[in-house]
């Protein structure tokens, strides 16, 4: 019976939302609206359980335990300040304390896996004895167009000469085709979300596929 | 990983071994298997019980075990080794490493199972990695190494007091290089703020998208039609939107002296403020600030599908001659710059979000792409900030387009020298070392 | 002559009609076109495949109900090869939403209504038997079967939670969790998402952090597969795979190539290419969804192309490419 | 107090953070386990902001009768029905978070299907773009649009029929040529992260500071 219910529904919201495609309407506005209520409440249920009861109320309040909990908990509750205008400047605090920390944690991490891991990548050999020339190739493209590419994105030199204009055009040929695989993937990446919502009418709703 | 391992090769040996289980406990044969399985579960193995066992074969006990501070930790970390025992191949499986402090109960503390090591594998363990059997910095163990064989004998070593106890380090030296990486990107990147606040000369090339903006602009003036400017869906915290602010600013300037009529929508409040103000200024900095139309610059909506159909229907309604998508965009840009294209306005594009950009290059006549926004921005704004940020990086790139460039002569130096086929005589490789920082991983 | 301002201005409805079309019909006439597995995810299969119960992995249900279609399939697929490799799985969620989806994700797997899934035990139901000390997978599963359990028709085996399995669910700033398991997976989740002690699985205590981990999977919808590269394999090794959307896809052969990450799914072609190979392997009767899914992207994509191309021909035709073309454009 | 103090907080907890990276000793890791058993608590305070300000700006449209004001009460009766049906209610009404109940009801018959296929109506969208947008007007965008059918063809499985050299071609340009682009974008990408960070710690940047009034 739940299940029933359930999927009718779903099935029904999901043709709401389709309806769209032919025109604007209130079933349609209806179910964008449902969303937004509906995946804030979710979230609100899913941190207390996930994060403030095991983290605060269980070991504060019920066991009595790890005191300084509150601590976080009091800089955390400061967010709050921000619906009363004469001390919502208070709300600044947590923020400061997450961006800040944040920020500075992921700095040198950021370093170690974006940009010399990365480096470290384009410093191959151009040529590997024995591997077949395809790959020959590639490696020469993957050298060179990453060279070609921060060219194309360099701003303190004129696209001008052999080295900054011949290296700018280059560049920007190899960005597009980057772009050209981005789009085909684009693609088929919003055909496949589609296919999974024609296999749930069809299948789960309406149970024409086997 | 390995804990599981010791299981496996007893249940295989099982058969060989099952005689000799059924006189350690009276238990079926699975049921000895169940304990040893998880040997850190029972951390109160004692090792007397399996020493009144008597070895039907004469087997060696494992050897020295050394231990050693581990470099780059807070103290928590031992490197213990110990020597295989002779006679391995007779048929011991497995290693455990015990240990305990002593002291703590007159000696009589119980021993802990903290690794097992499967015989013939590695005999150098790192003790600490285990929640559970935390190493203490500064505590002074007593270790133990004892043989398994496959009958289920332990065959335990000498007790050894570690030689040393865990020490924390004040730096990581793997870590050096990420350092210098950092201090040299921070120092750049603060050499070019000071720069550009103190002088306001800082060298940016000009970006070819400016040309184009220009010259849309004056296609729309002689069409007599309006000019659209959409400052993305984001908000203002984005560095989109401000490069596209800054970008707003110039178009009005230009839209104010040639008295094109300017149409901003938007669908952040915040966003609709700035951009409203920057307008006026740009008005006014043109001399012309009752030409100002106080409906150009309007907020539509916070939601992203209803303000695209506002932006459609005013695209063909009015039909304006010229439309500049400029900030950050999401689904969105499909459907406006599509709308666009078949009103036959010529559309002018940037944005640094990578999965839209492929849409607004097939869909608009001019698209500046990713960093290109902020340059442009950075290029006609001329804000400290701004300059600053893009020269920095470009200093950065550069350094990166140095070390490829110098890697590409290296590589083909290899070729000749031999480098390509001995990697110990490779130049390149000696390169990429200096930034290899997978020892980390 | 034709009118070609007319035919590029036709009613976009009727463009979504033939689409809607080609997506529903294809369902109807199965093609079963090969699919052949791409080195990216065969990596990924082989990597699982040479596991076993003494090793352990982590799926990142890291996306949102937006992209289930594309993600939803990768999860199911691994979690399956896995869970018949006997392999042990942790799963977590980078947001509140996926931890649903997660939880969706396992059911469609434990759902013994159909053949070729597992029957799944949950950790208060076998816990008269960690009382008697079962908590080795065979021994368990020797003694469950002892107790008079039986496998029904078609079912592939037991899934006991706490051994097998264990649904971890989600916490914020996953950055950080990620970090903090590299120490210990437990002080992170002291209790899985229903509430049991971690602590007490035996999962958990042959596998204490993430240096005890083989293989982390994400599937995500966004850049927070990245998590797991930045602060997973960065700071203790942990081998990574990615499941990414197709829109994402492209982005991480950068990352394929610096050897960050073992490999990855793109997209619902991705999920297929898995699929296949698992069932090559003998570890499903039949390939998934996303496989089933692989004729109607055809055609689709054919369409597409024939549209694009239909449009440049009357856009060129038409002698629209005058009217516009700016002198410093490119 | 109000600018300068966050702003002290935001550059010391940075370079503390910073540091801590580098120095293995246990006073550094007493910060960083501090700071990762602190951040998820303090930052799951922040959900409150969200249900505050959704809150605030739909009881406005409904007290205002703004346009479309009766939507309103779609946000509003999900957002608060959901946590009193999960924590107060018992589950022989549909109370609780198992299943059956109204939480896992509204999740997964509700949110799954209709914010999937909000996504997948995409597909649309790009088919009569596909059509009506995409020109090859330069040779750039010809390239794009080139590059992509090549793509689009390689990916899936009808592409192998027109020879293996298409599937392999599509393969080789995602391997390099792609590679080669995504990288060059990736490290600019990077840089440019790196120099936000320092920009927020060091108060260079300041816009997190608005939006709190003065």
């Amino acid at each position: 019976m739940y299940e029933t219910i359930g999927l009718w529904v779903a099935a029904i919201l999901t043709l709401a939302v389709f309806s769209f495609l032919y025109k604007e309407n209130p079933l349609y506005r209806f179910a964008e609206h449902v969303v937004v209520g509906s995946s804030l409440g979710y979230t609100i249920v899913i941190t207390y359980q996930r994060v403030l009861y095991p983290r605060l109320v269980e070991p504060v309040f019920l066991h009595g335990e790890s005191l300084v909990l509150i601590v976080p908990a009091m800089l955390g509750l400061l967010y709050v300040t921000r619906f009363f205008p004469r001390i919502a400047w208070l709300s600044r605090y947590p923020m400061a304390f997450l961006l800040g920390m944040g920020m500075g944690m992921a700095f040198p991490y950021d370093m170690q896996a974006y940009i010399l891991r990365q480096i470290q990548a384009t410093l191959i050999p151009l040529y590997t004895p024995g591997a077949p020339w395809y790959n020959t190739l590639g490696a020469v493209v993957i050298v060179l167009g990453t060279l070609a590419g921060l060219i194309y994105f360099f701003f303190s030199k004129p696209h001008k000469g052999p080295f900054f204009g011949f290296g700018s055009k280059v560049g920007i040929w190899i960005i597009m085709i980057g772009f050209g695989a981005t789009f085909g993937f684009t693609v088929m990446g919003r055909i496949s979300l589609l296919i999974g919502r024609v296999q749930f009418l069809l299948s789960d709703w309406l149970g024409l596929l086997h | 990983m390995l804990k599981h391992l010791e299981l496996l090769l007893l249940m295989v040996l099982l058969p060989f071994g099952i005689a000799q289980a059924q006189e350690v406990g009276p238990q079926d044969a699975t049921a000895p298997a169940v304990d040893s399985s998880n040997p850190s579960d029972s951390s109160a193995v004692s090792l007397d019980t399996a020493l009144e066992v008597v070895p039907p074969v004469e087997i060696a006990p494992p050897g020295a075990v050394t231990v050693s501070d581990f470099p780059n930790d807070a103290g928590d970390h031992l490197l213990v080794s110990f020597e295989p025992s002779p006679d391995e191949a007779l048929g011991i499986l497995v290693y455990r490493i015990y240990r305990r402090t002593p002291g703590a109960t007159d000696g009589t503390e119980e021993w802990a199972v903290v690794k097992t090591v499967a015989a013939g594998d590695h005999t150098e363990i790192v003790d600490g990695y285990d929640p559970d059997y935390l190493v203490t910095q500064g505590t002074q163990y007593e270790y133990r190494v004892a043989a398994v064989t496959a009958d289920c004998r332990e065959i335990p070593g000498e007790v050894t007091v570690a030689q040393v106890v865990g020490r924390g380090e004040w730096f990581h030296t793997e870590k050096l290089k990420v350092l210098i990486g950092c201090i040299i990107f921070i120092s750049l990147i603060f050499y070019y703020f000071k720069r550009a606040q103190m002088c306001h000369e800082l060298y940016l090339r000009p970006i070819p998208g400016i040309d184009a903006i220009d010259e849309a602009i004056g296609r729309a003036t002689e069409m007599g039609k309006p000019i659209l400017y959409v400052p993305g869906l984001s908000g203002i915290e984005d560095v989109a939107t401000i490069a596209s602010l800054t970008i707003l600013n110039r178009v009005a300037k230009k839209v104010a002296e040639y008295q094109t009529p300017l149409r901003v929508p938007n669908r952040d409040p915040i966003v609709y403020t700035v951009a409203e103000e920057s307008v006026k200024q740009a008005y006014m900095e043109a001399g012309r600030p009752d030409s100002y139309e106080a409906n150009s610059v309007f907020f539509v909506t916070d939601s992203q599908f209803a303000y695209v159909a506002a932006v459609n229907g005013l695209m063909t309604r009015e039909k304006p001659a010229t439309n500049f998508y400029l900030g950050m965009f999401w689904a969105e840009s499909l459907l406006l710059a599509e709308t666009g294209s078949l009103s036959g306005a010529i559309q002018i594009a940037g944005t640094d979000a990578i999965t839209q950009l492929p849409f607004f290059i097939t869909t608009c006549d001019y698209t500046l792409i990713g960093e290109e926004l902020y340059a442009a921005s950075a290029y006609l704004g001329r804000e400290p900030k701004q300059v600053g940020s893009v020269k920095g990086q470009d200093a950065c790139k550069g350094i990166v387009m140095t070390l490829v460039t110098v890697g590409i002569i290296l590589s083909l130096v290899d070729i000749f020298t031999g480098g390509a086929t001995d990697p110990s005589k490779s130049l390149l490789l000696k390169l990429q070392g200096l930034v290899d920082v997978t020892s980390l991983e | 002559m034709i009118n070609w301002e007319k035919f590029l201005n036709i009613d976009r409805r009727w463009l979504y009609l033939l689409i809607a079309v080609v997506v529903i019909v294809p369902f109807f006439i199965r093609m079963g076109l090969p699919v052949v597995p791409s080195d990216e995810v065969r990596s990924i299969y082989n990597l699982v495949d040479s596991l076993g119960p003494d090793n352990a992995i982590f799926i990142g249900w890291d996306f949102d109900p937006g992209t289930e279609a594309e993600n939803q399939p990768m999860g199911v697929a691994v979690l399956r090869h896995a869970l018949d490799r006997h392999v042990p799985v942790f799963i977590t969620a980078v947001s509140p939403l996926g931890q649903g989806l997660a939880e969706q994700g396992a059911a469609s797997v434990f759902d013994t209504r159909i053949p070729g899934n597992f029957v799944y035990v949950p950790w208060a139901e076998w816990e008269p038997f960690r009382a008697a000390g079962y908590v080795g997978r065979d021994s368990l599963e020797s003694a469950w079967k002892a107790a008079g359990n039986s496998l029904p028709e078609g079912a592939r085996g037991w899934v006991f939670e706490g051994v097998d399995f264990a649904l971890l669910g989600y916490l914020p700033y996953f950055g950080l969790v990620v970090l903090g398991m590299g120490t210990s997976i437990a002080t992170q989740y002291p209790t899985d998402a229903y509430g049991n002690n971690l602590r007490e699985m035996p999962m958990l205590r042959a596998h204490k952090n993430l240096r005890e981990i083989d293989l982390a999977v994400t599937l995500a919808g966004s850049t927070a597969c990245m998590y797991w590269v930045v602060y997973g394999t960065s700071r203790v090794g942990l081998p990574v795979a990615f499941g990414v959307t197709a829109v994402m896809a492209t982005d991480y052969y950068p990352y394929i190539q610096s050897g960050q990450i073992v490999g990855m799914m793109g997209g619902l072609r991705g999920a297929a290419e898995y699929e296949v190979l698992e069932h090559e392997g003998g570890h499903t009767e039949t390939t998934g969804k996303a496989y089933r899914g692989m004729d109607v992207q055809s055609l689709a994509h054919i369409l597409i192309i024939l549209f694009v191309i239909l449009g440049n021909i009357a856009y060129f035709a038409g002698g629209f490419h005058k009217k516009t073309a700016l002198k410093s454009g490119r | 107090m109000k600018r300068t103090v966050p702003m002290m907080i935001a550059m010391i907890g940075g370079i503390i953070m910073m540091i801590q990276y580098f120095i293995p000793h246990q006073v550094s890791q007493d910060v960083f386990n501090y700071y990762t058993e602190w951040a998820p608590l303090v930052g799951s305070f922040a959900l409150v902001l969200g249900v505050g300000s959704l809150t605030r700006v739909h009881i406005h449209k409904i007290r205002a009768k703004a346009p479309n004001w009766p939507y309103s009460y779609a946000v509003l009766i999900p957002l608060y029905l959901i946590p009193v049906f999960a924590f107060f209610l018992p589950a022989s009404i549909g109370g609780g978070t198992g299943k059956p109940s109204v939480f896992d009801f509204m999740y997964s018959r509700v949110q799954i299907p209709i914010q999937a296929t909000m996504f997948s109506m995409l597909a649309f969208y790009i088919a009569s773009a596909a059509f009506r947008a995409f020109r090859a007007k330069s040779a750039l965008a010809t390239i794009l649009l080139v590059t992509a059918i090549i793509v689009m063809l390689a990916q899936v499985p009808i592409g192998d029929l027109f020879g293996r050299w298409l599937p392999d071609t599509g393969l080789w340009i995602l391997r390099f040529p792609n590679l080669a682009a995504k990288r060059a974008i990736e490290l600019g990408v990077g840089f440019g992260m790196l120099a936000t960070c320092l920009k927020i710690i060091f108060g260079v940047e300041r816009g997190w500071l608005g939006g709190a009034g003065e």
